[in-house]
């Protein structure tokens, strides 16, 4: 495979940045898959734009919007089968909503409560979003080996960012996709920055596709703002892994439109002229062009979708805002199966203090 | 060839082995008695291990359940959290404690929290096998004893065994178990004694201490390799009119101080023994936790017998590093003469 | 803008700096200095560091000294290890003692042992900065206290600031000392207090532990963030008629031992008090020493208050985790009623 | 650089295994320099031999043999300038000899003696050799961001094995020689086996070399088995780097003919004939055959130069044999710079220890 430039090719893309068609869609993107797929983009950025809101107002805590890789993640989540396994990163929310977690579970986890991740139905056994950077992508390799030792036809999708790319395990992961040959799909979000580092201090290479090369597996670029050409790259890579024809790296380049997270000011480091071209590319505005350009999206279609989404994002809001507490032990009791006896011991002084804590706000507190 | 083991294995046969060699018997156990088990790590195939630990098990079970991976620790604890996360087993080892660096992120930030973060939707049942500590003249960084490090992290069972007997019951029970074992093997003693072992795949309680010699008038509390010394010098303070309780801690974490306590308000004096490193090390939990609950009936302070603050020598000198049964006897004493 | 002070540092400016602006200001202190001296990390530049302790530092010192490494900690570690041995004075920063992780390899296995393994024809002057503790309700990962870990690893110190001036004083010892230090900025109060510094390059000890208030009555052992609930402890006890003194560890290895045995020598009873979770960390080993060295001035047990053996809860109950003043005044009330 | 398969082309050499020439030899390499490498690995060659020896016999640890390796060893030892700095794995004996680390000093190292790391001369700035697997090469990166920041005309060489590649800090201390333009030249002993692990599972990609797409830096392969596509390879490389062009990946293409370590039985895991159709590779085999055949090597100096290297060998194998130990307590004494209160304590600890074992030696031993 290293023979042939093939596999990096220049990006790959279909609709461009002025919504003009660059060659035919694939099989299986039609109107409706563009409708759905513009559909799912906008109530993404409603939720994104709702989470900044909420964190702003002291009712979320640090949240990294996905403004701008919408595209990305609604490819991915539409490429995938029910069965693959989707082993996120922490911009994944489009594809996390496409799986069947709620929005309502994606705010409580950047809320800071755990049963965000308590997700059911098709995604009961995808991976939460993982904080330190690259780890999850040998996760996803060791889901891989075991869909591949049991024989079934399914594959994993795992995510990661560029920043991600300087990781030791991101490349020791994708080395053992290329030697084991396994059903993985790694996507590298190229949004150029990682917090303040640009997309150039952190490797030497052209591309990040490229880095492909260096462990044996299909590697590809594609443009991360078209999402008919995320789509059909990942599919294709699906269906090849599944095929048990091995993983690839696809790197979908894009842009953070938004500061790193809610803790960040990304005007200390970056041009406001270079994020204002970036919204040239706008994976969103794009897609509204083409289906207003070719007659299959109207001004009313567009305010009943936003109607939709508002409320959607609202009612999701509200649930979150309204969600009980989770029980004060809850941190305890599943570090383990069971609770082991010092824990039951610490569970037990939890909820002495807590007693304690309570009785002195009745009366003269002299808590923290 | 160990291979041929199989069948007698099946028939529940007694099996006259070594500490490794019963390591090798539990994983054989396991990969028969539960398809989900896979063993994987570097030179575990053909080679058998280093230490010979999954001698045979390619030939028995196979390439997909006896796995060779790339030479790359994260990777290999990484890999395993992901195979553990859907319902394999996996008992991954790494070849000497010393390369175990390099997976500690992966078992204290996503081993150990994995059950917890989703709160039980998925989990991790994997083991992290490797052998441990000084002793047998292995060039640096093969002599660790960093057991400390991973008793530290919530969410990991730290596991040591000092007998054929123990290797077998634990380790079973820690492939078995619903979360993730850091499994511990005391290289010195992996060929030291032989014992009979009845392949019944009994496993062996992980929340407890082992009592392997009772007395009364001091306890001595040891884990691991070190347990062959701290038995000597319980035999020779034995000849020596003292009578001493030999507590094998076994799982390091989380820690059965019951059993300890119990001992140490019973002889009022208590040695640790621990070859790693003197500071910050096991037996600093064990001996503050004593201190904590059994003040009382402290007639003398407890004292640790340890390594040095430093790292452990290239092997001309690491005798001098590792403590002795003269300095066990020696600390006894001492408890002896005080109070 | 920062970048403007440096001039201002020559004249021996007194600044009144908060801990994470006098982290900057020893930084800027140090590089100026040295020319040997650089600091790296992830977005240390331009931007600043995400909490800005190296604000400024790129634009005085420029792109050679101030450097953004890509994102690896193993390599900020290991790249950190080759520099000092030719004789750099790197000062890196881990973003978030979290992601730290990674590194422990490169920090256990050679910058620790560099000048040991060639017997001082080698040597690794480095520092590794991290922000690290919990309450700031920062997503997972972003909460950590393993300083235990570290101190567990010979030929490192470990020095942690709970002001602005000792933050300034010792991380100007810790990148002037002749070995590598990882050096933990307790990120919950770098904006809690100002204080005036005078930059006047002076370091402070990095063997010694800080009394920061006399008392008879018992002793109260922390670090790091905690020193701040300790001292409102002791001010409360003060109101209920107990007097503490409050010893700040600052470095906690190697550990200066001899101040805390004198003070609970003197008082008899002792509470250790630790963020990080209970089992296996600085507190224990403390508490043990104690134990050893000083049982028979002991009038009490003494007491640990610490977090859980659980991982830090995401934000929403991080509050439920953390231990708080009323914790501390109620372990010292327990001290104070035994014996 | 991605655009060019020329980085990674077929291997690299000039004299084969049968000792005919090639290709023209390069500049700098003539029948002096010929003899010159030929004689360091016959030297080379005969320190492994008795380091096995000594093992065998008690006298030493584990030893890593090199045999089969030395042109790699010695076309880097030979390529490299005073002031380049070495930072070596485990079987970079011949370097070392060559850099005036001295035979005994190699033979203490793995007598388990840290004075062996006692380095002087050319080397007193070289590394010892690591022994976790890959994570020098970050020390060799460091080293050589030391250097470029003080704007010397110096350069690194940074070795590991094959094996070594699959680990994620080498890729990582790569990946920064390529963003940083390092001057570092990193050689991959591809000696086909990682202990019992071959080649061909530590990764899907056809070479080693290729990796260095993946980083951004040159990349090539050279017959390791010949000691001047080594030299010709490292000298244009450090030149290159020297002149701040950047970094270059060497993967070495060699075979490892003994076991892994004297520990080793390799005869568990590999076909005797595969190694012995490697010996028809013999590096020294192919040199002596050149030489002889190009009327450059006698019978006569052949024998001259089997008895000094012996009695060279000789000589640093009873020096070794005869060094005084270390003082007890300097396991302690270099932890710091200056021996800490808590170490003070653990000294006087063990020299009491050490007077009691002594007393006890004399009198009915109760030691361990
Ligand atoms: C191992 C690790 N190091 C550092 C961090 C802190 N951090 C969070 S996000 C980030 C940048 C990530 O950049 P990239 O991979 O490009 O993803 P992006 O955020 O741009 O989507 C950093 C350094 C972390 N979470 N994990
Ligand atoms: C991090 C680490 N893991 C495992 C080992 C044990 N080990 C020593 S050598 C070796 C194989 C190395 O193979 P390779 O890199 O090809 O070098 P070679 O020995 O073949 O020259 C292994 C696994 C180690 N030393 N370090
Ligand atoms: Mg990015
Ligand atoms: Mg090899």
């Amino acid at each position: 495979m290293f023979d042939s430039l093939d596999q990096v090719p220049g990006k790959l893309g279909f609709i461009d940045a002025q919504g003009n068609t660059r060659q035919p869609l694939p099989a299986g993107v039609d109107v409706a898959w563009l409708q759905a797929s513009y559909q799912h983009m906008v109530r993404i950025r409603q939720l994104d734009k709702k989470a900044v809101a909420l964190q702003r107002t002291g009712q979320m805590h640090t949240y990294p919007p996905c403004l701008g890789q919408e595209a990305i993640g609604t490819g991915i989540g539409l490429a995938m089968q029910d069965d693959d396994i989707l082993v996120p990163y922490y911009r994944d929310q489009a594809t996390q909503v496409l799986r069947g977690v709620t929005m309502q579970q994606v705010l409580q986890v950047w809320g800071g409560d755990e049963r965000g991740n308590l997700f059911t139905g098709v995604a009961a056994r995808d991976f939460p979003n993982s904080v330190p950077i690259g780890t999850q992508m040998s996760h996803a390799a060791g889901i891989a080996a075991a869909m591949k030792s049991r024989g079934v036809r399914q594959a994993v999708v795992a995510n990661c960012g560029d920043g991600a790319t300087s990781r030791g395990d991101v490349y020791e992961a994708l080395n053992l996709v290329g030697v084991w040959q396994l059903p993985m799909v790694a996507v590298v979000n190229n949004n150029q920055w990682a917090i303040s580092v640009p997309r150039s201090l952190q490797t030497g290479t052209r591309t990040l596709a490229e880095k492909a090369l260096a462990v044996g597996i299909e590697g590809l670029q594609v443009d991360g703002n078209d999402v008919v050409a995320v789509f059909h790259a990942v599919r294709t890579a699906l269906a090849r892994a599944r095929r048990g024809k091995g993983g690839t790296l696809i790197e979908a380049v894009s842009y953070r439109l938004s500061d790193h997270t809610t803790a960040d000011d990304a005007t200390r480091y970056r041009d406001a002229a270079e994020v204002s071209r970036a919204w040239d590319y706008d994976p969103v505005k794009r897609l509204q062009t083409w289906l207003h350009a070719s007659g299959h999206w109207t001004p009313a279609q567009e305010q009943a979708l936003l109607a939709t989404v508002k409320k959607e994002v609202d009612e999701a809001v509200s649930a979150y805002l309204n969600e009980p507490p989770q029980a004060p032990d809850d941190f305890i009791a599943y570090v383990f199966a069971e609770m082991t006896p010092p824990l039951l011991a610490q569970r037990d002084r939890l909820l002495i203090r807590l007693a304690r804590d309570a009785a002195a706000q009745g009366g003269d507190s002299h808590g923290q | 060839m160990a291979s041929n083991r199989r069948a007698t294995c099946k028939d529940l046969q007694t099996h006259d082995v070594t500490l490794v060699e019963a390591v090798n018997l539990a994983l054989r156990r396991a990969l028969i008695d539960d398809p989900d088990v896979v063993v994987l790590g570097e030179d575990v195939g053909t080679n058998g291990g280093v230490f010979r630990a999954t001698l045979g098990l390619r030939e028995a079970f196979g390439y997909k359940r006896v796995i060779d991976t790339p030479l790359a620790e994260a990777l290999i604890a990484g890999i395993s959290v992901g195979m553990a996360s859907q319902g394999l087993r996996p008992v991954a080892e790494i070849q000497f404690m010393g390369f175990i660096n390099s997976a500690v992120e992966q078992m204290l930030c996503h081993a150990g929290r994995l059950r917890n973060r989703t709160r039980g939707r998925l989990s991790c049942p994997m083991v992290l096998r490797a052998p441990f500590g000084g002793g047998i003249h292995a060039p640096e960084h093969h002599s660790e004893s960093t057991e400390a490090m991973f008793a530290h992290m919530p969410g990991l069972r730290v596991v040591i065994p000092s007998s054929p007997t123990r290797a077998y019951g634990l380790l079973l029970s820690s492939i078995r178990d619903p979360d993730p074992v850091v499994f511990l093997e005391p290289k010195r003693i992996y060929r030291l004694v032989r014992q009979q072992i009845e392949d019944d795949g009994q496993g062996l309680p992980l929340d407890t201490c082992f009592t392997l010699r009772q007395g009364k008038d001091l306890t001595l509390v040891a884990w691991g390799a070190m347990i062959h010394e701290t038995l000597l010098a319980a035999r020779e303070l034995a000849q020596q009119g003292v009578d001493a309780e030999v507590i094998d801690v076994a799982t390091i974490s989380p820690l059965d101080m019951a059993t300890i306590l119990r001992s140490v308000e019973k002889t009022g004096r208590c040695v640790v023994i621990q070859e790693a490193a003197r500071s910050f090390g096991v037996g600093s939990e064990i001996s503050a936790r004593i201190g904590e609950e059994a003040l009382l009936y402290l007639r003398s302070p407890v004292q640790r017998v340890t390594g040095y603050d430093t790292p452990m020598p290239y092997p001309s000198n690491e005798s001098l590093y590792m403590p002795s049964t003269a300095d066990i006897v020696e600390a006894a004493r001492a408890t002896l003469e005080t109070a």
